[in-house]
């Protein structure tokens, strides 16, 4: 098709269903939601923050396969074929490197702080783990060139361990009572931090893995 | 007084969400690519905000530390990548003619 | 009770061990093959005591981790997830021995292995799912796993192809998203379950229900939203072309007929749904003309998944038709998915010993040299076209008497005429195997390849004799409004 | 519904955020926008989910808050495996941008 | 009655699937193990054959065997006196034409692959004759289409997938309409076993409509392989397959499989009764005398002796359909016995084709003259079964056309007989002259490619073995017509009358 009257098509659609989108929001009613079985079962879990509650304990299965994405997109860049050296330029003269020096603790200790804060407020693993991805980028940003970077088999589990720790918890539910994906009475806050510092590491990594767009490592197929 | 604040409040809420909408269509359908990427990074810090305004500050972590952060990142060394094939395409060609 | 917890175990279970399998390729590609071999036994096996489970003891429902809808999410494993995931299971096991000879083991492709098994375990997640926003994380996975199979190869055609697939994914996702929020928005609820009773037709439903359609409309490639189809079925690796276009496109399909069975039950009308049947059969006709004017094997065989994908569409008129009207369209995914996957692996054998080259004329020369994958080929030919001794055949039968009992013969007169159409092209296609000249081998391609195409044929043949159990598997899915 | 009205605003700004989405994705040939288009579609959706949950009177609701999470994390996903594959993509055509029409081999 | 073990059903199947499926994995040296799997599969298929013929006949078993397919919907086989008939048939005449065929394929390419299919068509067309219901009868109609179509196509000239893609359209669109009409039938009556005067008629006058558009449509389907008028172009073009398939499937298997399940329709579907109360019947004999009619113009006109001998089949299978039409127990009768009588001397006539063609390259009936004097035993066999064909008496053709004029008589429209007399003597003009110039006549030119010259025999001993075989076999039948196990004697049985009646006033070297 033409660009012009693709264009004309796409618009006028896309108008029709702005309007269409706005008066069917306008009709809906207003409602809690679940929150108030939020609330109910709060008791039941481990944690205090309702959000947390929801992203680890009731619907945690979300959580798994939303952890399983991230991995997969890992594989999917990895499987593309090799990565190229970063657009950058290394960090040049002491006082840029001595302010990653400290920089990169803090951001590690920030998210470090944001995995341990879910639990009770704001926060969690994948803001945790945002921030620990953002300290790995500016880790490999300042050696663009030689991204220190674990072995191979390191990496791969690395990625992988956020979801095999929290399949290998999901599955020790069935024997254990509560069923797949379901944690032990009383466990709930353990198992949660786990789950949660698991995810957070394997999500940072990942985060960082697919800021380097590529496998980081030479294959046969490389040449 | 609490009048005056939720008043307030409305007009600020209509204005973001105006400048959601406006600096979306300015970095979907403006001009240069970098451009577009430094306002989808805007983008995501004003988004990060209206998730407070909307009494969801996890999410608003979210968006900042990843669809701001990440996402940013990404594209930005998305962006590098593509200028240095572009020129290197036109080394090529150069070399080629 | 106890019947509950043995439905959640065996979901559960087909659930962990794709996931685990691969985890497990993932982290070590090297023992790929033989992660994938083990992990395709167990989830065939898993599928069958799922299926016995629904068989004995009816459909269920259950919540995990304990959490009961709205709070939790549901899975619902009953006749209609068992049978989806016996197809995926069977046509699953296939592929994987297929792949064990067409895969090198040089560690340049073994990065399939992780990625098959991801697309598997996304299919049996999406299957169990009762909760559309997991419904959304599962298709999400779908797409990732499907596009890195389709680039696999690393081509031009393919990584373009790859490109293609995944925009118009993500765009089905973005519409699929929005009807999600409609609906949570309306009902405050993401359960199917719960959202069924609820019902309704309000702007929002109706909304919703057109945002999600044409979202996996999009992703089932239901004409005329099926461009990126052709390409990336084409394109990719043979193995991967016959999960994409056996299994993946049905999964869209599912959740299609799952939300119209359920969600969006009270928006149901007939105008509403010979509208999507009637797309399905402009389907049938533009997907058949252009196989028929496919000049190469591939590219013929990915058509005609589009022409294919447009029968299964026959379910929402068939809705209508009285309980269990739509029964027939889900058979008939279990006879197209035997038949294309088998297809999809023939191609692969012709083209490999051809050279790569996959031109109608001169992979004709390597049909006559190679009776084994010429006799899958054409069998499997006959199971697209529904005639005799396959399970084609009786998928067309129950389609063709689903729309008489209706009567709605004009839909049966298109069955017919598709399939008329369906004849043409592959007749076309195994045609020029029967001209004169000297037959060539070719290039060698492992033995064990060509036996599971021929095998996969047979179970064409042998699924021609289950169409009892596999009705009654399906009708234990409890529906309750229309099609119910 | 007063006050709920505070809502209205991020309604209407999410569904025009969806809507611009779609338009660039199906209109803009670049594929870097195209991609950038289907993440400003996800804002516009999280941003009808999320409104609607600071409807109700009392605390929103922490479910939509959760799947919303969720949904930033696929899409960044997502949005990477997008990325990589362009550049792939990008020595081949010769450009990021979709060539018209299904290629013909 | 007493059912008995319906795996003799399954295992005559076997005889012919068996041999076929494993021949195609064959390498194309392997002519002594492909020989002898196709003829001990022929051989033990007319072995079983006549055991289920003893048992239905001496004790009145009935043998039947069934699988579902869907609820409600089985694979039947059963063996009936009907069935046996037509059973009989395909088994004799695959064992005379394997022998035939390897005789007449012998050195040329892909041998594997045409017997191979040669043995699925014989399955098929077995299983047609075994078919307990009409889904049963369906599945295997269209599998026979599926095993034809590479004969039609072996050869591998232009021609041939001309005539390929021409037989698949026709078969193809008849096996729609056919499956449509039969799964239109099932949701109307069920799936319902074949029984004498039909299951029908308890939906009389409430379906009418639709009982009538389905005999419209079932007719339709059946008589596109029966060559019925409108649909009867794809068999002169067929002709182009290897004389074997011609002699066999052109002018028995697949030609008789319509006209089987025709008069299955008829007969065992709606009952003649209800058939006539619908009246249905008066059309299809005028569709039955008007494609006998066009057939034996077509034929006289014709100057390729294959095509003359396919138009004379286009015309002669009218002949069952006429007599099915006829609506009476002697029409039907003549019809049915002409279904055997018609197979064995059309066989002879296209074995005869092919030796003339093999030996001396004569295509045209022009260039048969004194062909007598090189061939003489092939002639007498092409002689005896063209004047059977005209009906002289006593050969096998005589039998049918009086029954035929019987039952004409029996129901009232005596008129038929001046069709039948006319069809003769179109008959006669197109087989007397060639029979005449090849006994009387000169070579008007050399014979285009002679072999076989100085054998002790004409040609090939296979080819000629099989020719005489049947041509004796079509003159048996005319004269021991009224012994038990003739074909006529064999109908008799199927419709309850003993054998014999009605032809003793005229036969009397025939009758007892």
């Amino acid at each position: 098709m033409n660009p012009r009257p693709l264009s004309l098509l796409s618009g006028g659609l896309s108008a029709l269903l702005a309007l269409l989108l706005v008066s069917a929001l306008w009709d809906t009613p207003v409602h809690e939601g679940v929150s108030a079985s939020v609330a109910g079962a709060m008791g039941h879990t481990g944690v205090a923050h309702p959000v947390t509650a929801v992203l680890l304990d009731f619907r945690a299965y979300d959580t798994l396969l939303e952890m399983a994405v991230v991995l997969l997109a890992v594989l999917a860049t990895w499987s593309l074929g090799r990565c190229d050296t970063l657009p950058a330029r290394p960090v040049q003269g002491p006082v840029m490197r001595g302010g990653l020096r400290h920089l990169i603790p803090l951001a590690v200790l920030t998210g470090g702080y944001l995995i341990w804060a879910g639990g009770a407020g704001s926060g969690g693993a994948f803001q945790g783990g945002a921030v620990l991805a953002a300290s790995g980028v500016m880790w490999v940003l300042a050696w663009p060139r030689r991204p220190d970077l674990p072995a191979p088999l390191g990496l791969r589990v690395g990625v992988t361990l956020g979801v095999a720790v929290f399949l290998a918890i999901g599955v020790a539910g069935l024997p254990l009572g509560p069923g797949f994906m379901g944690y032990p009475p009383g466990w709930s806050y353990g198992l949660i931090l786990t789950v949660e510092t698991a995810a957070a590491c394997s999500i940072a990594l990942s985060l960082v893995l697919l800021f380097l767009g590529g496998r980081p490592w030479r294959d046969a197929e490389d040449g | 007084m609490a009048e005056v604040i939720r008043a307030s409040l409305l007009i600020f809420d209509g204005l973001l969400a105006l400048t959601l909408v406006g600096v979306a269509w300015q970095l979907l359908f403006g001009q240069g690519l970098f451009r577009s990427v430094l306002l989808f990074i805007a983008l995501g810090l004003l988004l990060s905000l209206t998730w407070v305004r909307l009494g969801a500050p996890d999410v608003a972590l979210a968006e900042a530390a990843i669809g701001a952060g990440v996402t940013g990142a990404l594209l930005l060394v998305t962006l590098g990548r593509l200028r240095r094939m572009a020129t290197g395409h036109a080394r090529d060609r150069g070399k080629g003619s | 009770m106890e019947g509950m917890s043995d439905g959640l175990t065996w979901a559960a279970w087909l659930l962990i061990v794709p996931l685990a399998g691969a985890l497990l390729a993932g982290v070590w590609p090297r023992a790929g093959r033989w992660i994938a071999l083990a992990t395709s036994v167990l989830v065939a096996l898993l599928a069958l005591g799922a299926a016995a489970q629904v068989w004995t003891q009816g459909p269920q429902v259950v919540s995990l981790g304990g959490w009961v809808p709205p709070l939790g999410i549901g899975l619902r494993l009953d006749g209609l997830a068992a049978f989806m995931l016996l197809v995926a299971a069977l046509v699953g096991l296939f592929v994987g021995g297929y792949s064990l000879g067409y895969i090198p083991r040089d560690g340049h492709g073994e990065r399939f292995w992780a990625l098959w098994l991801w697309l598997w375990a996304a299919l049996n997640a999406l299957f169990l799912s009762g909760d559309v926003f997991n419904l959304y994380v599962t298709l999400e996975l779908v797409v990732l796993a499907s596009t890195a199979l389709v680039a696999l190869s690393g081509g031009a055609a393919a990584l373009l192809a790859a490109m293609r697939y995944l925009m118009v994914g993500l765009l089905g996702s973005m519409a699929y998203l929005m009807g999600v929020a409609l609906l949570y928005t309306q009902h405050g609820v993401l359960d199917l379950g719960l959202l069924a009773q609820r019902g309704g037709e309000g702007t929002a439903m109706m909304l919703a229900a057109t945002l999600m359609s044409v979202g996996l409309m999009a992703k089932a490639a239901l004409f005329p939203l099926h461009v990126w189809l052709p390409p990336a079925h084409g394109s990719a690796p043979a193995p991967a072309s016959a999960l994409l276009s056996a299994l993946v496109v049905k999964g869209a399909f599912y959740i299609l007929l799952r939300l119209w069975l359920t969600v969006f039950q009270d928006l149901a009308h007939p105008g509403v749904m010979q509208l999507l049947g009637g797309m399905g059969m402009l389907a049938v006709f533009w997907g058949g003309f252009m196989s028929l004017s496919a000049d190469r094997l591939k590219p013929l065989v990915a058509y005609s998944t589009v022409a294919q994908v447009g029968y299964l569409f026959l379910a929402f008129p068939f809705l209508l038709a009285g309980p269990g009207g739509w029964h027939a369209a889900v058979f008939l995914v279990a006879a197209h998915a035997t038949a294309k996957a088998c297809l999809f692996m023939a191609a692969g054998n012709l083209q490999e010993a051809n050279g790569g080259d996959d031109r109608l004329a001169s992979v004709a020369e390597v049909m006559r040299a190679r009776p084994l994958t010429s006799f899958a080929l054409g069998i499997a030919g006959a199971s697209l076209v529904g005639l005799p001794f396959t399970v084609g055949f009786v998928a067309k039968w129950i389609l063709l008497q689903t729309a008489i009992t209706s009567g709605a013969a004009f839909w049966a007169v298109g069955v017919v005429a598709g399939g008329l159409l369906t004849g043409a092209y592959v007749f076309r296609l195994l045609g020029p195997a029967f001209r004169p000249g000297p037959g060539r081998s070719g290039r060698p391609v492992p033995v064990l390849r060509e036996g599971v195409t021929l095998a996969l044929a047979l179970v064409c043949v042998l699924l021609g004799f289950a169409g009892s159990a596999g009705l009654r598997l399906i009708a234990a899915t409890p529906v309750a409004g229309p099609g119910g | 519904m007063a006050e709920s009205l505070h809502a209205w605003p991020f309604f209407g700004s999410g569904v025009l955020l969806f809507v611009l989405g779609l338009h660039a994705l199906v209109t803009r040939p670049h594929l870097l926008i195209k991609v950038l288009a289907f993440n400003v579609m996800g804002s516009g959706t999280f941003m009808v989910l999320l409104s609607a949950a600071a409807r109700g009177s009392g605390e929103p609701d922490p479910v939509p808050q959760a799947l919303v999470i969720t949904g930033i994390v696929v899409a960044v996903s997502a949005t990477a495996v997008a990325l990589a594959l362009m550049l792939r993509l990008y020595p081949i055509l010769g450009g990021a941008g979709l060539p018209p029409g299904p290629p013909e081999d | 009655m007493e059912a008995q073990g319906g795996y003799m059903l399954v295992a005559i199947l076997l005889t012919s699937l068996a041999p076929g499926v494993t021949i195609f994995f064959l390498r194309e040296e392997q002519f002594a193990l492909r020989t002898f799997l196709n003829m001990a599969g022929a051989v033990f298929k007319v072995v079983l054959v006549v055991a289920l013929l003893v048992g239905v006949y001496r004790e009145g078993y009935t043998y039947r065997f069934s699988v579902t397919l869907l609820p409600g919907i089985d694979l039947v086989l059963a063996a009936d006196a009907l069935s046996l008939l037509f059973a009989s048939l395909s088994a004799t005449l695959w064992l005379v034409t394997t022998v035939y065929a390897i005789g007449y394929l012998e050195g040329s390419p892909r041998r594997s692959r045409f017997f191979g299919f040669f043995s699925l068509c014989v399955s098929a067309t077995v299983g047609i004759a075994f078919s307990g219901n009409l889904v049963t009868m369906l599945i295997f109609y269209e599998m026979l289409t599926l095993a034809t179509w590479p004969l039609v196509l072996h050869r591998g000239t232009p021609e041939s997938f001309r005539a390929g893609r021409i037989y698949l359209a026709y078969t193809l669109f008849g096996g729609s309409v056919l499956l449509a009409a039969v799964v239109w039938l099932t949701v109307l009556a069920g799936s319902r076993d074949f029984t004498a005067d039909g299951y029908l008629s308890a939906l009389y006058p409430e379906h009418g409509t639709a009982l009538t558009a389905l005999f419209v449509l079932l007719i339709a389907g059946f008589g596109v392989k029966a060559a019925l008028l409108p649909l009867h172009s794809w068999l002169p073009r067929a002709m182009v397959a290897p004389a074997p398939v011609s002699a066999l499937l052109h002018a028995v298997a697949v030609v008789k499989a319509g006209a089987f399940g025709i008069v299955r329709v008829v007969h065992d579907v709606y009952g003649i009764p209800l058939a006539v109360e619908m009246g249905v019947m008066r059309p299809l004999m005028w569709l039955a005398i008007a494609t006998i009619v066009y057939g034996s113009v077509r034929a006289l006109f014709s100057q390729d002796l294959k095509r003359r001998l396919a138009f004379s089949t286009v015309s002669q299978v009218s002949y069952i359909v006429l007599g099915v039409s006829l609506a009476g127990p002697l029409g039907a009768m003549g019809g049915l016995v002409h279904l055997v009588h018609q197979g064995v001397m059309k066989i002879t006539l296209f074995f005869c084709a092919g030796n003339f063609a093999e030996t001396l390259g004569i295509h045209r009936t022009g260039e048969m003259g004194g062909v007598g004097r090189r061939m003489p035993w092939t002639l007498a066999a092409f002689t005896l079964a063209g004047l059977g064909m005209i009906g002289v008496p006593p050969m096998a053709g005589f039998i049918t056309k009086w029954y035929l004029g019987l039952g004409a008589l029996e129901s009232g429209q005596g008129w038929v007989i001046a069709v039948l007399v006319i069809s003769s003597l179109l008959n006669a003009a197109y087989f007397l002259p060639p029979i005449l110039i090849g006994w009387f006549g000169c070579p008007a030119a050399p014979w285009d490619r002679e072999r076989f010259r100085g054998h002790r025999l004409e040609t090939h001993w296979m080819l000629l073995l099989p020719t005489l075989m049947v041509a004796l076999l079509a003159l048996g039948m005319g004269l021991l017509a009224s012994a038990p196990y003739s074909p006529l004697g064999w109908v008799s049985f199927i419709f309850g009358v003993a054998p014999g009646h009605g032809s003793e006033g005229f036969a009397g070297g025939a009758g007892p």
